[in-house]
């Protein structure tokens, strides 16, 4: 399973800030955001902003990076601290 | 440099985290601190929670490459960054940054790129409750202006 | 703007006043401090005692119009000086200043205005005694620099 | 009778913080200095000096500004606070 995290208004957007996904193959981040279209539109829709990044187990990477299963992918709407 | 990072669950009380701070340098004569409180009220009239959330580990760990990054620029001592996550009321802290260095600029120029980087990278996401609902909080154009004086990323 | 002068005759514990400074605070969202130590050893070698030395009345005085100065340059809702005089060993505090503002880059000015003005111009006069005896202290010239960033006199 | 204050390395010189003369007429500071000078060439010098500055009654003055019986003289080296 590879671990999805929603931070920020996506994880009000996907009902969580985490959810599991079977992976059988490795899939690129924009393939999953496809995947996750099929069932919600408007999520997928928001995690394909250009101002979300998104990062593999803690490292930044670009969407056609790769996903395994055991992998943790996170979707990082803009920051704001302090 | 030293250097601590704690990202607080539960309410800290500032003043006494910096008391600690400085007790324990040995030859500092400058300590400069930031701390950021809950406003009673934000451009969308009175906010009732402040939610704060974070990355547990790769929050702390980009916050200690900032540190270090701090570290190479001044001369520091000692540097500190507490921040809270969590549900939060008004007046309660949300941040506490300090520095500790020989000379007074340093620390000033130290503890402002901390906040600088808090404000606009480091990764947290703060939504504001009030009776408009929930907002979440996106950094001004002024905190992005702010942290391109360092001429970081 | 709530402004707090003090001259202290003994030891003063900053993180104590810092406290009651911030949680006399109504509408500020950030608070920006200042603590300066005495340095165990200054650039002529280990100092035992650190005098300092003020005009009593006229040196307040001028603190208090610095104040209102730098309440008219920023949006502060406090600030705050206190300052030793008489002998300190190291490690002792010799200043504390506060400034408190809606917005960080004003309480972080406005601090850094506040010890440019204590470092270059108050009426305090500053004596090292180490084993060479005792020196009266001057400004360095990056302290008058640093004075000059604001266009004071 | 004028009080007369000197503060940082000039209280060392003159042997004490604080002095008093009895004026029976006003002087200037600059006169002052001079008079001071015939017992202390040593420290009329120091107080003759650019860089000191005067102060009456708690305002800067020049060292042409009259000093009356009741007044207050400081005579101020550069300072260092902080």
């Amino acid at each position: 399973m590879a671990r999805l995290l929603f931070f920020g208004r996506l994880g009000d957007l996907a009902g969580a800030v985490e959810r599991s996904i079977g992976l059988s193959q490795a899939h690129s981040v924009a393939d999953l955001i496809g995947v996750l279209g099929q069932s919600d539109r408007l999520l997928a829709s928001a995690l394909g902003e250009d101002r979300i990044r998104y990062a593999i187990n803690g490292t930044i990477v670009d969407s056609g990076a790769l996903v395994e299963d055991d992998d943790e992918l996170a979707f990082l709407p803009p920051v704001s601290g302090g | 440099m030293r250097a601590d990072i704690r990202i607080a669950t539960q309410a800290f009380d500032p003043e006494s985290e910096l008391a600690a701070f400085r007790i324990a340098l040995s030859g500092a004569g400058a300590v400069v601190s930031f701390t950021g409180l809950v406003r009673p009220a934000s451009d969308a009239g009175a906010v009732s929670t402040l939610g704060l959330q974070h990355y547990p580990g790769v929050t702390e760990h980009a916050i200690a490459e900032t540190l270090a990054d701090a570290g190479e620029r001044w001369a520091l001592e000692a540097a500190l960054v507490i921040h809270r996550v969590g549900d939060l009321t008004a007046h309660e802290p949300i941040v506490l940054v300090a520095a500790a260095s020989r000379h007074r600029r340093a620390a000033f120029e130290a503890a402002d790129f901390l906040m600088d980087y808090l404000k606009s990278r480091a990764l947290f996401w703060k939504s504001e409750t009030s009776a408009q609902g929930k907002l979440w909080v996106e950094p001004r154009a002024a905190d992005y202006a702010d942290a391109a004086r360092w001429g970081v990323r």
